[in-house]
């Protein structure tokens, strides 16, 4: 019997973390909160940039993870960090010689950003509802209409003072010129605004998406925050922003607002700085630093992996899951 | 007598009309001619210019020399037609007056083989001679047949796609010389007057058919002959054809210094009906074949323009590299007509417009030698820098007109068609230029040298491009240039080689610094660079394209630098060159040698 | 409207024992409005309310237009106080928006720095001798109207229902733009939901339409009126707040800001005077309504002796469709019946009788 | 009417609700690249006529792209076109044929 790690999250990264661990010999056991494997990743329908269907990515790593044998508790949520493991709800514990917590983000709750109506108003949605119908293969307005003019919203609980939130979530960027697109796939004949304050595209084909977008999608992108949404006849959304580039206050209405919610730190992060863990400010967990220590908490025995530390991509986290099980073997001495 | 036939009518009608449209026609292109132009022609009527263009159209019109000059077969198959076709007329004419006597109508003497009254016993002279004519034309026929269906083999890789009427004034010209064959066959069958052709073939008829039959075929041929020749001056002067003719007086107006302008006038006429199109224009355009772009050549915008069909994207989408100019066998104008073909769609500016230019001096500097760098030029400061350099070392003290930005030359205006704007900006300029009392004006863009040259009219400036202005100092021993062992090879910029005639100056500058390998297109026959500023249409990628064409023939001179003078044609080569690209300037400047 | 209005802006109303401080404007604009207001807490309600003759204007306006200093402002706001501290009283029943919004700026600013309270009590004192206390709770009176709102339905009259139809009438609500958009959590509903006009229109049943430029400001902006030549900006707001609501054909306009409410009403008459526009139902314009003349319509007051025949927009359309009677030849009577003359007709209220 | 002494001020918001796309889309389906703009600018920095008079061609394509045309109109024939700007776009477009094609459509020449 191999060293047992526990492994707070079932996520891309807790699951890559998983595998590389069982590889070494360790016996790693992910216990998840969910009553499933995959994360967030799971409710998306297709990933960016290249369009790929989530089953192709987490398919083949959920088999992998079966077949590797790995222990999975799902529907465990942790509730503390105790000696030599964790703690979970309704009584429980899961101990190993190393912890690693990968437990993720929280989605900005949208209607934190009263000014533009989500759950008020008909036809505001956020980005995640937006997978949730791309996976129902139903995209219509709440009147049951196809949506001629949609406006997506970048930075909505990112880089926003208002919400305490001073950092870029990363992955919006470009998740709101995936869904542009898809959403131009689903209705050609539908205009597309993007409203935007910078277009930050940090990942390989990134860029070049988002220039496809403008020149084959006809894309329009705006700079400028959308100020307010009002509701505006027959379930449209009206909204109000400065086009900045022109100096000039614009308006429009549209039959569908997506707001491109950004990420902020997990709620549980919390109970980990209960036991003794660095929250960083942004309210992600404190990696010791951001250089060679981004796995290690600075706390002997705890790793992380993955987006509990910072907004990160898929294949971010798959890094860290495999980086951290490096860390964890030389801890160890696998 | 008479030498009546019911057949002669459709010649005699056809005639007649092709004559009366053609007079009319270049009758009210010469009423409509500008006053100027009009007092140059009765100066060169009484000249010699007269007898020179006399000569050039026997050259040209006639003999197609320079037809020949770019390819000889195509050369002899125009002037097999053209020429054969005159000659036959001649001799035929000078035969009937022989025979027939003078006084006789004209359709006599066309068809006089017919009307022929001679007794023939044996060797008849006229005859053979007009046989031997025949055989020539119908041998530029015979060409022409095969050009069409092949045209490769005459050296063009591509042919003019011609319009309705042109196919059926062709279809009545390719007609008319075998139906003349078998008409004065028929003829020599009866009357014995034929030569070694029609002579032979005639007493083969007279020996296989019937004289009845003989009879009624002889009139069907003559009837049908005189049809052919009525299509073919019916359908003449609204088709290519009218080239025949109007290249005439082409040559006679061009001798008398009329020449097409940045605005439309009436001579322009005479320029795009003196379009063959012979499509010599297609091969060479770089737009054709990079880019495969198959309807914007000259042949198909005098075509389009001619027929009021133009459209501007086929008038935008030009270069004005002028490489087909320089090739037109007829000589025509060809950049000048694209350029004011654009100036009629778009050109009424604002009264107010380019206000903003009064009084804006950001010029610096004092001395009788100005220097322009020209807009483009700002964006390559290593030529600013390098003139700065040589200026400096030849004591020169300059005017710099717009080192810290200045105003926009006006061409590239004038090359979108808004003459009437640009000239708004040149007043402006030359105000400045007035202002500072310079004596000569250097400028390092082509595109300015053009326009300084052309329209600014700056009397007591002398303008000249950098290019000879360096060669001027090396010539009075105020420069002189380090010999390198470096390979150069040279790009010519279009609108200083052909464009201003600048093509041994900056060679001369290179052999100073080094020793030059001429890639394989240069001086007249040189390549755009692709950037031109006088295409409105082609996109970057297109731009890009031509660029990287031109860029691989200049590498593979194998020269370690490509050396241009244009900082247009500098950006656009660097773009994807994997050698250094240099202006002439650079090369001066990096090797002066220091004066001891 | 939906039901899920935000929860998180809820505001701790007094429920008896009110200081009123009373409105500049709001007495000329719609003298009726404030009498009414006493009438209802006092005689309907029950509850103690004390109407100070011996307060004084905020001085708001002219804090707004540049011409009153913050430190003026600061000490008359806290003589208002010392006069409810006279009287014994704890709960401050502001009238006006524009003073109700200098009311809470001024308790921010006491309690961010108190420095400056200290200040002010000094100021307060040398000018007139007197000491006060801060309000144990501070109300704009139309949050004490949507308060009392269920106690003012148990004795409604008139429902806000179309009579002829069963239908409820429809409404639409404007904001002062001082009540929450300062401090949004001084308000009912929070700057952006706003529940406070809306709550009363519901309880009164009619119905809330939310309509694109709710939010808007109606364009009163102190100088963007105050200085005639801006005047043409202030009318543009109002017009684009009239334009946004006109497809939904409300049947009234209820606001609690007097500048609000007058132009609204008054704006109306002048931009059918220069373009000929109307917003309203056969051509006339909407009727402009403060929440205590509606609650008086509800209550069955007389809407003459409510003061509705000042208003531009004639109110009759809305009386009709309320079932409400009413004398129209008593409109331009005085209590003492004398003829105060009536209003050459204009384009909003071509027709009415 | 009576004299008010002002007359009501029109919106500045630029409503693309009520403003008219088709020439904006003319000229963006002739000059498909136009939409690839990424504001960087560049045009506007190198600009001749810009750097003599306050001309911003970023900002007047960006409008004549929101179906905002009457200041396009005025603001175009400040160009020269002397094609600076297309040699340092980032994004390959054909400036030039954009203020030609600007200018064309918008009605400032007469056809």
């Amino acid at each position: 019997m191999g060293k047992q790690v526990v492994i707070v999250g079932g996520g891309v990264a807790g699951m890559q973390a998983a595998l590389s661990l069982k590889a070494r010999g360790a016996e790693p056991v992910i216990v998840e909160r969910g009553d499933r494997l995959g994360g967030k990743v799971a409710g998306w329908h297709k990933l960016f940039p290249t369009f790929t269907p989530v089953e192709d990515v987490l398919g083949p790593m959920l088999q992998r993870v079966q077949e590797a044998g790995i222990e999975i508790h799902t529907g465990a949520e942790v509730e503390a960090l105790v000696d030599g493991g964790v703690a979970v709800k309704g009584g429980g514990r899961f101990s190993g010689d190393a912890t690693v917590i990968c437990s993720g983000f929280d989605v900005f709750d949208a209607r934190r950003k009263e000014e533009y109506g989500y759950g008020i108003y008909d036809n505001v949605i956020t980005t995640v509802d937006l997978e949730r119908m791309f996976n129902e293969g139903h995209v219509a307005t709440v009147q049951g209409t196809a949506p001629h003019r949609v406006a997506f919203l970048h930075c909505v609980g990112s880089r926003d003072e208002k919400v305490g939130a001073h950092h870029c979530s990363k992955v919006c960027c470009i998740t709101g010129v995936k869904q542009a697109i898809e959403m131009k796939k689903l209705f050609p004949a539908a205009e597309i605004y993007n409203f935007y304050m910078d277009i930050r595209m940090f990942g390989p084909g990134y860029e070049e998406l988002y220039r496809r977008a403008q020149l084959e999608y006809n894309i329009n992108f705006v700079r400028g925050r959308i100020s307010e949404a009002s509701q505006a006849m027959g379930g449209k959304v009206q909204i109000k922003a400065e086009d900045t580039l022109i100096g000039r206050p614009l308006k429009m209405t549209v039959d569908m607002l997506v707001l491109i919610v950004g990420m902020k730190g997990g709620a549980s992060n919390a109970s980990y700085a209960a036991g003794g863990l660095v929250v960083a400010d942004n309210g992600f967990m404190q990696p010791l630093d951001p250089f060679c220590g981004n796995v290690l908490s600075g706390k002997e025995g705890i790793f992380y992996a993955g987006a509990v530390t910072a907004p990160k991509n898929i294949g971010d986290s798959l890094n860290e899951g495999s980086a951290v099980a490096d860390r964890v073997a030389e801890y160890l001495k696998l | 007598m008479n030498y009546y036939d019911h057949f002669v009518i459709p010649f005699v009608v056809g005639t007649a009309f092709m004559f009366a449209v053609i007079v009319w026609k270049w009758g009210r292109w010469l009423w409509k001619l500008p006053v100027a132009d009009k007092k140059a022609i009765v100066r060169g009527v009484f000249s010699l210019d007269t007898l020179r263009a006399i000569r050039e159209v026997v050259y040209e019109s006639l003999l197609h020399r320079k037809i020949f000059r770019v390819n000889p077969v195509l050369g002899y198959m125009h002037m097999s037609l053209a020429f054969g076709w005159f000659l036959l007329i001649a001799v035929g004419w000078i035969e009937a007056s022989v025979v027939l006597g003078t006084g006789t109508p004209l359709h006599a003497h066309v068809f006089f083989r017919y009307f022929d009254t001679a007794q023939h016993t044996g060797w008849n002279p006229f005859a053979f001679i007009m046989d031997l004519l025949l055989l020539m034309v119908l041998s530029g026929v015979a060409l022409a047949w095969f050009k069409r269906m092949r045209s490769r083999a005459l050296g063009m890789k591509r042919t003019t796609k011609h319009v309705f009427i042109d196919r059926v004034a062709l279809t009545a010209l390719w007609l008319i010389f075998p139906l003349r064959l078998v008409s004065e066959s028929f003829a020599a069958a009866i009357k014995h007057n034929g030569g070694f052709l029609t002579g032979g073939l005639g007493s083969l008829i007279a020996a296989t058919m019937d004289s009845a039959v003989i009879e009624t075929l002889n009139s069907l041929a003559w009837w049908l002959y005189s049809f052919a020749l009525a299509s073919f001056f019916v359908a003449m002067p609204f088709s290519r054809y009218m080239h025949i003719f109007t290249e005439v007086p082409l040559i006679f107006l061009r001798r008398y210094r009329l020449h097409s302008t940045a605005r439309e006038k009436s001579f322009d006429n005479f320029q795009i009906q003196a379009c063959s199109r012979c499509g010599i224009c297609i091969d060479p355009c770089q737009l054709q074949n990079v880019l495969n772009i198959n309807n914007v050549q000259s042949v198909y915008f005098l075509r389009d323009r001619r027929y009021g069909k133009l459209d501007e994207k086929v008038a935008d989408n030009c270069l004005m590299c002028g490489l087909c100019e320089s090739r037109c066998p007829v000589g025509i104008e060809l950049n000048t007509l694209r350029l004011n073909s654009r100036q009629k769609s778009i050109d009424t500016p604002a009264l107010t417009r380019y206000d903003y230019l009064q009084g804006i001096d950001r010029s610096s500097g004092n001395g009788k030698v100005g220097y322009f760098a020209g807009c483009m030029t700002l964006l390559t400061p290593t030529v600013l820098r390098s003139m700065e350099r040589i200026f400096e070392a030849a004591g020169e003290g300059v005017w710099w007109a717009d080192r810290d930005g200045g105003s926009c030359c006006g061409r590239p205006l004038k090359l979108s068609g808004e003459v009437n704007a640009a000239e708004r900006i040149m007043a402006r300029n030359k105000e400045l230029f007035a202002k500072h009392g310079i004596t000569t004006l250097v400028t390092s863009c082509p595109i300015c040298l053009k326009v300084f040259r052309e329209d600014y009219n700056l009397e007591g400036i002398e303008v000249i491009h950098h290019t000879e202005y360096i060669l001027r100092l090396v010539h009075a021993g105020r420069l002189s240039v380090e010999a390198t062992g470096q390979e150069f090879t040279y790009h010519d910029p279009c609108e200083l080689g052909r464009g201003s005639g600048i093509y041994e100056e900056p060679r001369e500058l290179i052999r100073m610094a080094g020793r030059l390998v001429e890639p394989e297109h240069n001086r007249r026959e040189a390549l755009c660079c692709g950037s031109s500023l006088a295409n409105l249409v082609i996109d970057d990628s297109q731009q890009s394209k031509i660029g990287s064409a031109v860029t691989s023939e200049l590498e593979a001179t194998g020269a370690a630098t490509i050396v241009t003078a244009c900082p247009l044609c500098k950006k656009a080569l660097a773009r994807d060159a994997s050698v250094r690209v240099a202006d002439i300037s650079q090369v001066v400047a990096e090797n002066l040698r220091v004066a001891s | 409207m939906k039901r899920n209005t935000w929860q998180e802006y809820q505001k701790e109303v007094a429920d008896d024992n009110y200081y009123y401080l009373r409105s500049c404007i709001r007495q000329n604009f719609f003298p009726g409005s404030e009498k009414a207001f006493v009438k209802i807490i006092r005689d309907e309600l029950g509850r103690n309310i004390f109407d100070d003759p011996a307060h004084t204007s905020c001085t708001g306006i002219g804090y707004h237009s540049d011409i009153v200093l913050h430190e003026t402002i600061m000490t008359v706001v806290a003589r208002q106080f010392s006069l409810m501290q006279d009287a014994g009283l704890e709960n401050a029943a502001v009238s006006c928006i524009t003073s109700f919004g200098i009311y809470t700026e001024v308790l921010e600013t006491w309690r961010e720095f108190p420095e400056v309270e200290e200040r002010i009590r000094e100021n307060l004192y040398k000018a007139t001798g007197r000491e006060f206390y801060k309000p144990r709770n501070l109300a704009h009176t139309s949050d004490i109207i949507f308060h009392h709102r269920e106690a003012i339905r148990d004795r409604a009259k008139y429902l806000l229902v179309n009579r002829r139809t069963g239908e409820p009438l429809r409404g639409v609500e404007h904001i002062g733009c001082h009540y929450a958009k300062i401090f949004p959590k001084e308000g009912i509903g929070g700057v952006e939901f706003p529940y406070v006009l809306a709550g009363m229109i519901e309880a009164w049943g009619g119905t809330v339409v939310d309509y694109p430029e709710r939010r808007h400001c109606c364009g009163f902006g102190f100088r963007n009126y105050l200085v005639q030549a801006n005047r043409g900006y202030s009318i543009g707001n109002s017009q684009k707040k009239l334009e946004s609501m006109a497809p939904y054909k409300p049947d009234f306009i209820l606001t609690n800001c007097p500048g609000c409410g007058m132009f609204l009403d008054k704006w109306q008459y002048t931009i059918a005077e220069i373009e000929g526009t109307t917003y309203g139902e056969d051509g006339k314009g909407i009727p402009v309504l403060t929440y205590e003349e509606l609650a008086g319509l509800v209550l069955g007051y007389d809407p003459w002796e409510l003061g509705l025949q000042m208003h531009q927009v004639d109110v009759e359309p809305l009386l009709n469709k309320m079932g409400i009677e009413y004398d129209p030849a008593a409109k331009y009577l005085m209590p003492n019946g004398k003829y105060i003359g009536r209003p050459a007709q204009a384009a909003v209220n071509m027709g009415v009788e | 009417m009576p004299q008010f002494g002002f007359s009501i001020s029109q919106p500045r918001a630029v409503n693309l609700d009520t403003n008219d796309f088709v020439p904006a889309e003319k000229l963006l389906r002739e000059l498909p690249e136009l939409q690839s703009c990424i504001a960087c600018g560049s045009c506007t920095a190198t600009c001749t006529a810009g750097n003599l008079t306050s001309f911003n061609f970023r900002k007047v394509h960006t409008l004549v792209r929101r179906g905002e045309y009457r200041e396009a109109y005025e603001q175009m024939d400040k160009c020269m076109l002397c094609g600076k700007c297309r040699l340092v776009c980032p994004r390959g477009i054909n400036t030039r044929a954009v203020v030609m094609k600007i200018k064309r459509e918008l009605g400032d020449y007469q056809r």
